[in-house]
């Protein structure tokens, strides 16, 4: 499928290209980062037939749908799937395009929605829909409902899922372009790499085999930890590596791409832009790393040392990859035993 | 850490002395033990061999009768100081009688999880919590030329109480340098000083306490300092009985360790409780020290 | 329901030289335990990377066992204690998964210790087969409501093209 | 390309066969695992014949990979490794799953230990087909030899390596090598003077041309590995000029300042400020002691430097550091005595007349400070009766758990010594005795005719607390008698501590610097406690005598010799091979957060400055991965214990556990086609 190039048109006289933006379970960032790239815009434009994009043109799902099978030369999936909708889009849209990207975290790794995967759809709407939660004005206690009967007959809302995933668990992917959202100068390179034909090989990231430290101009000497501390308890130098002065710093963990720029104004890197190449687990390997750098030998000491200065280890190893690692999700009752 | 204090029955009546210069010391080096309201006797030595499940219930009593604030249980008696261990460590280890016992607590409305409370005696905690620095720090009368004979006996350090060694505890010998006093390094120090024997076989009681006192006498000590109500009442009030037994002339006081600490610490003798011992204590200890200071103003 | 009794299926990962020749021992001395541990083997304590135990668990494990040198008698000097550190974390990582601290054991056998790993492995076994199966891989389907709610989408569609067709 | 992999399962006679089906997992690997070309079972793998059936499979079958289920790679990796090499097949394609000692010889149920060996097998399988062929490092071997310690057991080590015509460094830490053998009188069971026997080897060391004798020196850093070490010794200053020095003694005649030596003679003599510890010592170059020296303490003095006649006294000598380049290292580093001030219910310290047993070998000997007479503290009295306490902080949960081993004998020679030079009763008291060397027994009955009294039991106090008039100026030894089931007391005049032997203070510094560990007690850990007593995990260094754990003389010397032997056998070779188990560093990709260089205790992994990377010493490295399952990039590879190959290997193992999701799993299922 991604053996040729899209069919680019950029003024050669050859036919423009079709691109799709699709987004999923997302927040929308991604689409902004797309327009980050400013003036370059107009070269996307000049390249490519915008056919889908929900979030800034009108393009009707039927229209997609009438499409011969590969139609599309590009599109670019945000957002992970979770819900019956989204899961058909993302095969519809599988099934019409060249080259499918998982574009962003989201559609990457599930990102901040696949925390959601903590919980299941129940517990999710219990928080969403009572009272009881400060946000929530709901009295008649209205839950969201699959399937309305209606006069003309039955209407239906997608379902929501337990579990969310992520595009590549739910339909074959081509590339991956990591990043929440994903900057917008490497948005513009991976542009560039799909107008040029070079194509990498299926089902490789695109952006840089290394990671944020790579990047982050601070001093790094000798980690040892001996109390990891939270972000709201110091105020770090801006000299020395972060994690080194006891800040849970993922830089070391997350692929760059970002140019280091939480380290940089004194924040640590929470790790948006994923695991580095050939990584299998991203928060196995963070906290590996992290583990390994304790400063002491005694297990009670260390699991103090660990309890108090990591007190949500989920959020803060898998905050944006708990979907795509291969755990996935946090425990759900064993699935009731099929009808058949 | 904030400390609850469980005085035991002892204190409250033979050993009035104990709890008055425990009490006074506290105050004076200003740290807080707030006692527990409510407590009940610790059934002592014997309770244990009569009825464990009935012993251990009303010794976890006293235990779950500590509340959220605190988490150090502070006893001044030896026996009272071993029971609450015992029961704690005997909670955490036997989930059998851990089941009746709940049982029982709860019924009076009651709950202990073992190991959330440290039981502590009190010279661990003068001696680890308070510390060298902070008791010199406030010794206004140094101890100087008094020669002491610290006396552990058996349930403060064995068994193993994690905090001395329990077969020549050393704990309360190096306080006493710490005030001045010239200690007595005597090897009697952690034997036995008859305990109850002295209900059974008087004359086996006689033979350990003579020992004790013996042993003192022969590496000139001018008293002994105890720990325990047991021990004290054994061998000051038993002091005479002893001499008639075996013919003997002892004339050691018998006295709190804490009473000593107070009279280093400036504390006036009669808020001590000196003098209910049988062996006069203040004449030994004024002739002392009224001599020494006598000698350095020479 | 035929009550079958359940029996785990336990991945341990055993260091070289001490733990995995501890077993070697067990079998010498033909110190029977329980079957249920799959062992690999792995060079030290310290190569355990936290993500074997996560490829374990979500490809089936219902349990899993890392074994290594005492502390302080690493072959490897002092790497089983970066084991220590890491299982530490890892636990406390999949406990907030829900995943039961019983199901990741750290034990420590010497290569003279044939009769304390095979001890440690059936307490194990033991206290995995009360907790029952881990069931983790596969469990996030969604009990075939998915494929109904795809359907419908299918025919929605097709039905609304009809009609502006 | 696909891999063609061949399975081999051994049925080990009725080893393996006997609780596990190995024809039908032979025929179900064949049938049921991709890739799998031939597979087969046999009745002895690691014979003649099903060695050659593995390389005739290969040659013919052109197998890529061989899973060999059979025994522990620790008997037979070796062996099939090299089946596969001779049939053109990279040693390192091969692996060798353990369904013996791992399986049927530790299962009951027959079907459940198949199932056992069927998963081990899958992921065998599973794993080699990521397997990548290695190949073997070679380095030569620097023939000169460090050996640090030198007492009777590294004393033994560099005579054996010097007489075979190879250099070693001999480093000791105190002044005079000998160790505390010199100290003894007699040793047991012969009755041989210790120095007699002794001092020959000492000074054949201190002449011997091949050996570089390093006394007053200690150990400072080790790098380098097997084959080529690169050591840093600290010579401490000597203030006295080594070579000028002739040994004369006239500075220590001289010198105006005694102290108490608490080294050679245990705390029951004394020494110059400038002192030999004995007569006898090698070198004969005497040492200032600068804590105690006039000159050090109020500039005055100089007695020794106004008198040496070859001006040898430097009194601004400085400490100097020397680089040595060796193949191999024998550390004979022994042990220290027990502080027997840790159980003071038995009074050391307090109680005048108890001693320790090295305070009573120095009493003992004749050139010791009271010339070998017994007399108790006061320097005239000979003690009438003598209590020998075993087993003090050794075989005890509260200081020592493990049995010193030497300190039975060491009390029969003690009691032998006082009955032949003292008429005083003598008693023992010990939880067992312990006599189990040649001649050992037959001397503790030579002790019981000579009149040694035994009582079995554990001294609970020594104390002075008389309680009947016979106790009266005594030390009274409390114990029960076991034997006769009562408690008893022994008034006596003279009190001996047998101390248990301890590993030095600062053993596992020592043994962090050359790379090898200790136990929980300090003694350091032999490669196989029965088959390989003197080779250590570290390749190229060896361990003998007490450092490894207590023994006695004749064991300490057999263990120098063999460790010697050891060494020499790898100079002779000239060569040795280094497992290709390797981690490395994708440096591209290396972010340099530094997390892996500390990771490493052999300090295998630089970091570059000019890069800011981190590169492996390959050399250094020895395998362990640790910095592999740290790399939070994942930029660093274990060779044959990379991710990939484990991951394969989990999921070989666990190829009946993949459950069958509620729905079958994305890619088999049949799921709507979108609408069009």
């Amino acid at each position: 499928m991604s053996e040729s190039a899209p069919t680019s048109g950029n003024g050669n006289g050859k036919a423009k290209g079709k691109l799709a933006i699709y987004w999923a379970a997302s927040c929308g960032g991604c689409e902004i980062s797309i327009l980050g790239i400013d003036t370059k815009i107009l070269d996307v434009a000049a390249a490519f037939d915008l056919v889908m994009c929900p979030c800034i043109a009108d393009g009707k799902v039927r229209d997609i749908e009438k499409m011969a099978d590969g139609e599309i030369d590009v599109c670019l999936f945000n957002g992970g799937i979770r819900t019956s909708e989204q899961e058909y889009m993302a095969r519809l849209l599988r099934q019409k395009s060249k080259c499918l990207i998982a574009f962003g975290s989201c559609a990457t790794e599930g990102c901040i929605p696949g925390l959601g995967n903590l919980h299941n759809r129940q517990e999710i709407f219990d928080n969403s829909y009572t009272s009881e939660t400060h946000s929530t004005e709901n009295p008649d206690n209205v839950r969201p409902q699959a399937v309305t009967e209606v006069p003309e007959g039955k209407l239906h809302l997608p379902i929501f899922y337990d579990t969310l995933k992520t595009l590549d668990q739910t339909v074959d992917v081509d590339y991956y372009l990591p990043g929440c959202p994903p900057e917008s100068p490497r948005i513009w390179e991976a542009i560039e790499v799909l107008l040029s034909g070079n194509l990498p090989a299926k089902g490789a990231t695109i952006g840089e085999n290394t990671t944020v430290c790579d990047y982050c101009p601070r001093t790094r000497k000798n980690k040892k930890i001996k109390e990891f501390k939270r972000t709201w308890e110091v105020i770090p130098d801006d000299e020395t590596c972060l994690l080194e002065q006891g800040l849970i710093c993922a830089g070391l963990a997350t692929r760059a791409g970002c140019g280091a720029l939480c380290p940089q104004v004194n924040s640590p890197c929470i790790g948006c832009y994923g695991p580095n190449e050939g990584v299998e687990d991203y928060g196995a390997r963070f906290l590996s790393a992290l583990a390994s750098v304790i400063d002491s030998e005694d297990p009670d000491e260390i699991d103090e040392i660990i309890s108090k200065g990591i007190p949500d280890p989920i959020g803060t190893f898998y905050r944006f990859s708990l979907a795509g690692s291969l755990m996935r999700r946090g425990k759900r009752p064993a699935p009731a035993a099929t009808s058949q | 850490m904030k400390y609850a204090y469980y005085p035991g029955c002892s204190l409250e009546s033979g050993s009035a002395a104990y709890d008055k210069s425990v009490k006074a010391v506290i105050e004076q080096l200003g740290f807080g033990l707030d006692e527990l309201d409510d407590w009940n006797c610790c059934g002592a030595t014997e309770y244990f061999s009569q009825n464990e499940l009935v012993a251990t219930s009303v010794i976890a009593r006293n235990l779950a009768l500590v509340d959220d604030r605190h988490d150090q249980l502070v006893a001044p008696c030896a026996a009272c100081f071993l029971n609450l261990k015992k029961t704690d460590k005997l909670l955490a280890e036997q989930p059998k009688i851990r089941g009746k016992v709940d049982q029982a607590l709860a019924a009076g409305g009651l709950r202990y999880r073992p190991g959330r409370v440290q039981v502590r005696h009190l010279l661990d905690v003068l001696y680890t919590d308070i510390g060298e620095q902070a008791i010199k720090a406030k010794v206004v009368q140094p101890l100087t030329g008094l020669r002491v004979a610290p006396y552990y006996g058996c349930q403060i350090v064995r068994p193993l109480n994690g905090f001395d060694n329990p077969e020549y505890p050393m704990k309360l010998d190096e306080m006493f340098t710490w005030l001045g006093a010239e200690v007595v390094d005597y090897p009697v120090k952690a034997h036995c000083c008859g305990g109850h024997m002295t209900q059974i076989s008087e004359e086996n009681a006689f033979e350990l306490i003579r020992r004790l006192l013996q042993s003192a006498a022969d590496y000139r000590a001018d008293l002994i300092l105890c720990m325990c109500p047991m021990c004290q009442l054994n061998m000051d009030m038993y002091q005479g009985r002893v001499n008639n037994f075996f013919n003997t002339k002892f004339k050691l006081p018998i006295v709190y360790f804490t009473q000593m600490l107070g009279v280093a610490l400036g504390i006036d003798m009669k808020k001590l409780g000196f003098g209910k011992e049988l062996v006069a204590a203040e004449p030994v200890i004024r002739g002392k020290l009224e001599g020494q200071t006598a000698a350095a103003t020479k | 329901m035929s009550e079958q009794v359940f029996e785990p299926k336990i991945v341990g990962f055993l260091c070289n030289w001490c733990s995995y020749r501890a077993a070697d021992l067990a079998g010498s001395a033909r110190i029977t335990h329980a079957p249920n541990v799959r062992i690999v083997r792995v060079m030290c304590s310290g190569r355990v990377d936290p993500s074997f135990v996560m490829k374990a668990f979500s490809l089936g494990a219902d349990a899993v066992l890392i074994a290594g040198c005492h502390p302080g008698e690493c072959h490897y000097i002092e790497q089983n204690y970066k084991a220590m550190r890491r299982f530490h974390m890892l636990r406390q990582t999949l406990k907030a998964m829900g995943v039961e601290e019983q199901r990741i054991q750290l034990v420590w056998a010497s290569a003279a210790e044939g009769q304390q790993l095979a001890e440690a492995i059936d307490k194990m076994v033991d206290e995995v087969r009360q907790l029952g199966p881990l069931g983790w891989s596969g469990n996030w389907e969604e009990n075939g409501e998915r494929i109904q709610a795809l359907e419908d989408i299918v025919k929605e569609h097709e039905q609304a093209m009809e009609v502006t067709a | 390309m696909a891999e063609k992999i061949g399975v081999y399962v051994c049925h080990c006679g009725s080893n393996i066969a006997g609780k596990v089906d190995v024809e039908e997992i032979a025929q179900w690997a064949g049938e049921n695992l991709d890739d799998v070309a031939v597979s087969r079972d046999y009745k002895f793998m690691c014979s003649s014949l099903g060695q050659q059936m593995i390389e005739d499979d290969i040659k013919k079958e052109k197998l890529t990979r061989v899973v060999v289920g059979a025994c522990s790679p620790h008997l037979h990796e070796k062996t099939f490794r090299r089946a596969c090499s001779n049939a053109g097949m990279n040693p390192y394609l091969m692996d060798l799953t353990n369904i013996r000692e791992h399986c049927s010889w530790v299962h009951k149920d027959r079907s459940l230990a198949t199932e056992k060996a069927r998963a081990l097998i899958s992921a065998a399988v599973q794993r080699v087909k990521h397997q990548e062929p290695l190949e073997p490092m070679y380095v030569d071997v620097n023939p000169a030899t460090l050996v640090i310690g030198g007492g009777i057991a590294g004393l033994q080590a560099t005579l054996e390596l010097a007489d075979a015509g190879y250099h070693v460094y001999l480093v000791e830490r105190l002044p005079s090598i000998g160790g505390h053998m010199a100290q003894f009188d007699k040793t047991f069971p012969t009755l041989d003077c210790s120095a007699c026997i002794l001092t020959p080897k000492m000074s054949e060391a201190g002449q011997h041309e091949n050996v570089t004798l390093l006394t007053y020196a200690e150990l400072e850093e080790v790098s380098g590995s097997v084959g080529s070490f690169k050591v840093k010794i600290r010579q401490k200053s000597r203030c006295v000029d080594y070579d000028a020095c002739t040994g004369c003694g006239i500075c220590v005649e001289k010198c105006p300042r005694k102290v108490l030596d608490t080294e050679f003679e245990a705390g029951m003599g004394n020494r110059k400020a400038i002192y030999m510890p004995f007569p006898q010592a090698v070198p004969r170059v005497p040492v200032i002691d600068q804590d105690s020296c006039i000159w050090f303490e109020r500039q005055k003095c100089r007695a020794c430097e106004k008198l040496c006649p070859t001006d040898a006294i430097k009194f601004d000598q400085e400490d100097e550091l020397i680089d040595i380049e060796v193949g191999n290292i024998i550390i004979a580093t022994g042990w220290k005595p027990f502080d027997s001030k840790k159980i003071p219910q038995y009074g050391y310290g307090r109680l005048a007349n108890v001693y320790t047993s090295m305070e009573f070998e120095r009493l003992c000997n004749a050139a010791g400070p009271t010339n070998g007479k017994i007399v108790m503290r006061d320097g005239k009295t000979v003690p009438k009766s003598i209590a020998i306490v075993h087993c003090v902080g050794s075989r005890d949960d509260r200081h020592n758990p493990y049995c010193s081993g030497i300190c039975c004998m060491a009390a029969l020679k003690f009691g032998h010594l006082v009955l032949e030079k003292t008429d005083a009763e003598v008693y023992s008291f010990y939880i067992d005795m312990r006599t189990n060397q040649k001649n050992y027994e037959e001397f503790y009955q030579r002790l019981l005719g000579e009149g040694m009294r035994f009582v079995r039991g554990k001294v609970s106090e020594v104390t002075d607390a008389a309680r009947m008039p016979t106790e009266q100026g005594k030390l009274i030894v409390q114990c029960e008698d076991t034997l006769i089931g009562r408690q008893q007391r022994y008034p006596v005049d003279m009190v001996i501590l047998m101390g248990a032997l301890e590993p030095q203070e600062d053993a596992r510094e020592l043994g962090l610097k050359c790379g090898i560990s200790c136990s929980m007690e300090g003694w350091y850990t032999e490669r196989h406690p029965k088959l390989d007593p003197v080779a250590t995990m570290t390749d190229g260094v060896f361990v003998a005598g007490t450092c490894q754990g207590p023994k006695d003389i004749p064991a300490s010397v057999a263990q120098g010799a063999a460790a010697a032997a050891r060494v020499a056998g790898m100079i002779t070779k000239g060569k040795v091979m280094i497992e290709p188990i390797v981690a490395s560093i994708n440096e591209q990709a290396c972010s340099g957060c530094k997390i892996c260089n500390n990771m490493c205790p052999y300090n295998a992994i630089e970091f570059i400055e000019e890069t800011e990377t981190s590169r492996v010493i390959t050399a250094l490295c020895k395998g362990c991965g640790t910095c592999v399952a740290a790399c939070p990039a994942g930029v660093i590879t274990g060779a044959h214990f990379n991710n990939k190959q484990i991951f394969a290997e989990i999921e070989g193992a666990l190829w009946d556990a993949l459950q069958p999701a509620a729905e079958s799993s994305s890619q088999a299922e049949t799921v709507p086609a979108s609408a069009s």
